[in-house]
């Protein structure tokens, strides 16, 4: 076994693990840390399946460059209209609350 | 010609959308004037210099295709550029009056809708399926911030559902971007094509990207967070959403298909989206049916309606190239006469409810003898909606129909005739509240005439289309015909 | 484009026209909108006068414009056209000048006008169609633009009914929609024409063609109101008067009849569909929607609800032409088609003025009416003896030419169903006519008076006129372009030589 | 090569390890810091990956950023919510 | 019944996407882009391939990117108003963090500058350099520093979109010479893209900061007085 397959084999267990976490959790910070997980798995991917050989490959790695700061942004973005809704609701998920 | 329209037409929003942010909401409608009278202008130029001359490939940067990023313009791609100018344009023309410029919030309003219009274009446009993925959580995140506008606690929570299914579905792309990638070294997607058939992609590519992409055009039963979203935001938010961007994830979902689904689809995969779609159409109709706010109503009519597109995959699987024709040509005439219908629907029924004051079904009592202008857009957009003729949506549902006939696939057929039925029990349900007589005095408010006439204008073209629907089916054929400008 | 194939689509485009401008009328523009009004349908008429005499002479009006890839809309005038678009622009004028007086001082006049207009516009299209296509185009256009004027008043009554209507109507759209489309898949583009188009067509296709044929006819026989697809009609009685007068006279059930005339005639043929031996259950279901429909009426206390169901049955006589093999049995169904047209729109203007000038509904109320009101009521009489197939009223005509048509085609069984339905027919129009004649008025409560006149000028001369036609349609009928003249001359057309 | 090896199969199950703490634990803060620890080890695996640019990356925006912004977050929630979020789950 | 339907997709997906990755990886890819790459290397006005590929060959990639973080920036500032800036809560007493904030402050700074010049040569670049004086800000957030240019304002606005606007010019520079969009003259390449860098990194810092800092600060009690009643 391979260093990249073996980091690719963790990007899919983060994958399945993000995924499983994202729709199990219902807490609206806890599923933003499963889909940063799974976005980290995905990554992994990205890269990993790219340099088989384990030689760099510039590409995949400026996409995930770009990628990790558009999740960034995303996460931030998720943060500020949570910690709103938080206040205006009380509440941390979606299940209830006003408007529903 | 074509060397500065292309950068005019990915420019002139971005460049917008960096001076409206830095003004006041009444200075960036003027901005924004201005710069829908280029897009249109650029649009147009765009689609008429295809039509006349075929499409092209445009390497962005100068460096082209698999190391460099190349814009795909063809004729679909202008085709929607185009339907995008006209909504688009019709959604901030009536946000413009609509929209309260005393409310400090509002100004953030033209940034992001100019955010939002660039990343459709880029949609569009692309060839590229990283670009793609970047495009795609543009036009998600201007859209959430666009939902989630002023900040109420509704708005809030539907922009949080969406926002979290939107991030589901890209993270669903990404990871079929990501298969591509290790498998064929590049990510143009014309080059992609071009392996396709030597090098088969793994199955799982599609079916990642179709499961992505189906949560964020809100395929049954992925559509739990459109509802809200759509019904909640402001209505020509709603018309924007509703139109064109639900529609930008399934253009990717449908080029990926016509690329690749030859080798990596399967039949399961095709028959079980269409079924999904069909499922969609009825749900969709039936929950339609059942709202009592107007706008819940229109939200859920695109549940149903969005089902309809997924029949483009069974009826371009494994059938003859004409009936594969066929279909996609209902399909983009179904998605462009949606487009236009939903958004008048949309702003005329944020019409109807500023005018009654009342966003309840029931509320509409004695509108119709009041406020006849606004009912009758809402009703020419319903006409097209329902697939009856002469429409657009008619001429979709013909071509459809014609499509499950040749294919043999006679399934469809009844999803389509029954859809049909089903979208006019939603819509006469409206219709039936506004025929009802209230009595002799006018208790409405009267939008102004420039809010009226906007939704006019859509339901207008989206009959219209019905008449002058071979010229689009034309262009939207046109490949692209190589080289640079 | 010369104006001789602009015909079609300048008549056509009269009436939207005047639909367009109507609708942005304001609502006290009471005088223009009337002018309107009244020269669309004039000019209308003036049109296809020209063309009913350019097609007797022999020319071809049609214009075509490609839609999409292989589908055509293609209006044309051929005889078949004219005749159903002659019916229909004469009777357009005569309802226009009611509904104006009818309407007098009422709400929501922009709105019915403009949608009665259309309604029309949709009427013509359906006449002028070229091919099924088209058909089916004015066909949908004209289920949409009826709606609102069946639920005009804005009662929950009327709004159910309204629904109930659309139930109908829009199913049955759907499924003439998939057998349109249906044959299209297999044949392409089917112009309407003479003799249709599947003299030579491969053997294995006969039961798919059966198949789509009776998918066709129950996409039309819920317009036609054909039993068991009838329940709309009786329901839609709570629309305004006028509008009754047009849905049942010209307009909805006419545009199914005459549809299943098409089908028959100029997509299969008289002579294919005869021998694929779908015309004979057709023949016994109209035959037996008209002794239904007769039977239902007789029960009926509400003046316009036993017309309805005298509508249900009657129309079934055109189906019931329709189904006879041989010119004869064309030509009485093709004339029924215009008869009937006259005369129940005589019987409907009636009805509405006896609900106008003296808020009379039901049958029981009418005592002594024609003494009250003797020029309508003489109308009324007219109609209805003319409906029962007196001589030498133009019902007649038709009776006479339908059980000729049976007879001439062996088929013995409609003689009997003739007999019946005419005794049924005198059964349930025989007492109104007593009514109004001979029994003593108990007097009204909601009456009204307008001057010298029984009842409102624009009111009384309409069905006056009417009344004039169904007797001279019957003396008259060997006269060069009467009904039956021109209907021999469809007839002639549509057999092979 | 061997221990190499040993090392990167050490580092991908502390990376698991971790993902799984931050889903699973109990307390918000907890999970927070447990997130903060899995963006450090991803950062060791991109280095791993050869890929340096990702790993400064990982570190400053992935684990630092992100981070702190979580945390700061969940000191908002924390009064009234520590140890709920996972119970909640249907 | 949610959780085992759950679990079970997760499994499924787990399994093949690791049987598909573990094909991907036994077979090339027909295209390699490193080639590529390093044929282009000298034309990029950079040499570090990474920041090559970023700006120069899919700079287009980007420039939306960016677009992506302004847009989470704007719809976040939209969302201003219910946590003042100067709100009580958000000063920290914390004697401790206001020392180590005195020290690392200046070397954040410093590694920052830093980041963004190796960008063109080795790792480095503008994300990593704008996360890390975006870092630096959030930290002087916490430490109670005012930071006056995050009030509602031009200046942040301003801040927020300078180096995207940069960014764009740049690109339809290029449109207007009559070469494409986003295409650099060859002599000028390494500049501009040095130039991108320094803009995006203020940006990017702007945005994070921005994002944090208008975030509701802690509720208080009285903020959701049904909260109990829920539990």
């Amino acid at each position: 076994m391979t260093p990249v397959q073996l980091y690719v084999l963790a990007g899919v267990l983060l994958c399945g693990l993000g995924f499983a976490g994202f729709l199990l959790t219902s807490h609206l910070l806890r599923k933003l840390m499963a889909f940063n997980i799974m976005g980290s798995g995905t990554f992994l991917l990205l890269v990993g399946l790219a340099q088989p050989n384990n030689t760099p490959d510039p590409v995949p790695q400026a996409l995930v460059l770009t990628g990790i700061v558009v999740a960034l942004a995303a996460t931030a973005l998720a943060l500020v209209l949570m910690r709103r809704w938080y206040h205006l609701s009380g509440r941390t998920d979606l299940q209830g609350g006003p408007g529903d | 010609m074509l060397a500065l329209l292309i950068p005019g037409l990915l420019f002139t929003p971005l460049a917008l959308a960096v001076l409206c942010l830095l003004v006041n909401f009444r200075i960036g409608r003027l901005f924004s004037w201005v710069g829908i009278i280029v897009q249109v202008l650029v649009a147009l130029g765009l689609w008429a210099t295809v039509a006349d001359q075929g499409g092209l490939y445009y390497d962005l940067g100068g460096w082209a295709a698999p190391l460099g990023i190349e814009l795909r313009v063809d004729g679909l791609a202008v085709t929607f550029v185009l339907l995008t100018a006209v909504v688009a344009s019709a959604a901030a023309l009536h946000a413009g009056a609509y929209l309260d410029p005393r409310k400090g919030y509002q100004s953030y309003f033209w940034p992001l809708l100019w955010f939002l219009w660039a990343g459709l274009n880029g949609v569009w446009l692309a060839g590229d399926l990283f670009n793609l993925y970047v495009g795609l959580e543009l036009i998600s995140l201007a859209a959430v911030g666009l939902v989630a506008l002023g900040g109420e606690a509704p708005a809030l929570r539907a922009a949080l559902r969406y926002l979290y299914a939107a991030l589901l579905g890209s993270l669903g792309y990404l990871l079929a971007v990501a298969l591509v990638y290790g498998s064929y070294g590049t990510l143009s997607l014309s080059g992609i094509a071009e392996l396709a058939a030597d090098h088969p992609p793994a199955p799982l590519i599609l079916v990642l990207a179709a499961l992505g992409l189906a949560l964020k055009t809100a395929l049954f039963p992925l559509h739990f967070w459109l509802p809200a979203a759509h019904g909640i935001a402001k209505s020509p938010v709603s018309a924007l959403l509703s139109a064109l961007v639900v529609k930008a994830s399934f253009y990717i979902m449908a080029r990926l298909w016509l690329e690749m689904g030859e080798q990596a689809g399967s039949i399961w995969l095709a028959q079980g989206l269409g079924a999904l779609g069909a499922a969609g159409v009825v749900v969709g109709s039936w929950q339609a049916f059942r709202q009592s706010r107007l706008k819940m109503v229109v939200a859920y009519s695109s549940v149903a309606q969005i089902g309809y597109l997924f029949l483009l995959f069974p009826l371009s699987w494994g059938v003859a190239t004409t009936t594969a024709e066929l279909a996609q040509q209902g399909i983009t005439l179904h998605l462009i006469s949606h487009a236009l219908a939903k958004a008048a629907m949309f702003l005329a029924a944020g019409n109807l409810i500023l005018a009654v004051g009342n966003p309840q079904v029931s509320a509409l009592a004695g509108v119709s003898r009041f406020l006849p202008f606004s009912l009758f857009s809402f009703g020419l957009a319903a006409v097209s909606l329902m697939g009856l003729p002469p429409s657009g949506g008619f001429v979709a549902k013909w071509l459809l129909l014609q499509a499950s006939l040749a294919a043999g696939q006679w399934w469809w057929i009844g999803v389509l005739l029954l859809g049909s039925l089903l979208s006019a029990l939603y819509v006469f349900r409206i219709f039936r509240a506004s025929f009802l007589e209230t009595g002799s005095d006018d208790p409405f408010y009267h939008p102004p005439r420039s809010l009226e006439v906007i939704p006019m204008a859509l339901a207008v073209m989206a009959i219209g289309l019905g008449f002058v629907a071979n010229l689009p089916l034309t262009v939207m054929a046109l490949p692209v015909g190589g080289g640079v400008p | 484009m010369s104006f001789a194939s602009a015909l079609p689509l300048l008549t056509l485009m009269t009436s939207l026209v005047a639909a367009l401008v109507i609708f942005m009328l304001p609502e006290q523009r009471q005088g223009l909108r009337t002018l309107l009004n009244l020269t669309a349908a004039v000019v209308k008429l003036g049109l296809v006068a020209i063309m009913v005499a350019g097609v007797f002479r022999g020319e071809d009006y049609s214009i075509s414009y490609t839609l999409l890839p292989g589908v055509e809309f293609i209006l044309r005038a051929d005889a078949l056209s004219v005749m159903f678009a002659g019916l229909s622009a004469v009777l357009w004028l005569f309802t226009t000048i009611y509904a104006v007086g009818y309407l007098e001082g009422a709400p929501n006049r922009s709105r019915f006008f403009g949608f009665f207009s259309l309604c029309v516009a949709s009427t013509m299209g359906i006449a002028l169609a070229g091919n099924l296509f088209t058909f089916l185009l004015f066909y949908e256009m004209l289920t949409l633009s009826t709606y609102p004027l069946v639920v005009h008043r804005g009662t929950r009554k009327a709004v159910r009914a309204g629904n109930s209507y659309l139930a109908y109507t829009l199913t049955g759209g759907v499924v003439l929609l998939l057998g349109v489309a249906w044959l299209h898949t297999l044949f392409g583009d089917l112009p309407f024409a003479a003799t249709g188009h599947f003299q030579q067509v491969d053997p294995a296709l006969h039961g798919t063609l059966a198949l789509i044929f009776l998918i066709l006819i129950t996409g039309l026989a819920v317009k036609s109101a054909i039993f068991p697809l009838h329940g709309w009609l009786p329901t839609a009685m709570v629309a305004p008067a006028p509008v009754s007068a047009l849905l049942h006279a010209v307009a909805v059930v006419k545009a199914g009849a005459f549809g299943i005339v098409r089908v028959v005639y100029d997509i299969y043929g008289i002579e294919f569909a005869y021998a694929l031996g779908v015309l004979e259950p057709l023949g016994w279901l109209a035959a037996f929607t008209i002794l239904y429909g007769s039977v239902r009426a007789l029960s009926q206390t509400d003046l316009k609800r036993r017309l309805a169901f005298s509508t249900v049955s009657q129309v079934s006589y055109i189906v019931l032409g329709v189904t006879l093999f041989g010119p004869i049995g064309t030509i009485g169904g093709l004339v029924h088609l215009l008869h009937q047209g006259v005369m129940k729109i005589t019987l409907f203007f009636c009805a509405g003025n006896y609900a106008e000038t003296l808020g009379v509904h039901r049958i029981d109320e009418l005592d002594g009416a024609g003494r009250r009101m003797p020029l309508t009521s003489i109308a009324f009489t007219l109609g209805a003896f003319g409906m029962m197939g007196a001589p030498p009223l133009a019902g007649f005509v038709t009776k006479w030419m339908l059980g000729s048509g049976a007879l001439a085609s062996g088929m013995l069984w409609v003689i009997p169903v003739l007999v019946a339905s005419t005794l049924l027919n005198a059964a349930y129009f025989l007492p109104i006519l007593y009514r109004l004649w001979f029994a003593t008025p108990k007097g009204w409560s909601q009456e009204r008076r307008w001057g010298r006149l029984e009842t409102h000028s624009w009111l009384l001369w309409p069905p006056l006129l009417t009344a004039a036609l169904t007797v001279l349609l019957g003396i008259l009928a060997s006269a060069p372009f009467s009904p039956l003249s021109w209907a021999e001359l469809v007839a002639a057309r549509e057999y092979l030589p | 090569m061997m221990t190499e090896l040993l090392l990167d199969l050490l580092l991908v199950v502390s990376l698991l390890l971790t993902a799984l703490c931050a889903l699973l634990a109990q307390d918000l803060f907890r999970a927070v810091v447990m997130f903060m620890a899995f963006g450090l080890l991803m950062a060791l695996a991109w280095v791993r990956l050869q890929a340096p640019d990702i790993a400064l990356a990982e570190a400053a925006l992935g684990a630092g950023l992100t981070g702190v912004l979580l945390l700061d977050a969940v000191s908002h929630f924390r009064q009234s919510d520590s140890g709920a979020g996972s119970g909640e789950s249907s | 019944m949610k959780l085992l339907l759950v679990l079970i997709a997760a499994v499924v997906l787990t399994v093949v996407l690791g049987q598909t990755a573990w094909q991907i990886l036994a077979q090339p890819t027909p295209v390699d882009l490193r080639e590529l790459v390093a044929e282009a290397m000298p034309d990029s006005g950079v040499a570090h391939p990474i920041t090559a590929v970023l700006l120069n060959f899919r700079s287009y990639d980007t420039l939306l990117e960016i677009g992506v973080l302004v847009v989470a920036g704007m719809a976040g500032l939209s969302m201003r108003a219910v946590a003042p800036l100067e709100a009580p809560a958000m000063r920290t007493s914390d004697t401790l963090l206001q020392a180590l904030l005195r020290w690392f402050v200046p070397f954040l700074l410093v590694l920052s500058a830093y980041l963004l010049w190796a960008g063109s040569d080795r790792s480095g670049g503008a994300f990593q350099a704008g996360a890390v004086l975006g870092a630096t800000g959030v930290l002087l957030r916490l430490g109670g520093v005012p930071l006056d240019f995050l009030r509602p304002g031009l200046m942040l606005r301003l801040g927020l979109v300078l180096g995207f606007a940069v960014f764009l010019l740049v690109a339809v520079m290029g449109a207007i010479r009559g070469d494409m969009f986003l295409a650099y003259p060859q002599e000028w390449a390494g500049l501009l893209i040095v130039v991108i860098e320094a803009a995006l990194t203020l940006s990017i810092a702007m945005v994070l900061v921005g994002l944090f800092a208008v975030a509701p600060a802690q509720a208080t009690e009285r903020d959701w007085p049904s909260r109990e009643g829920k539990r």
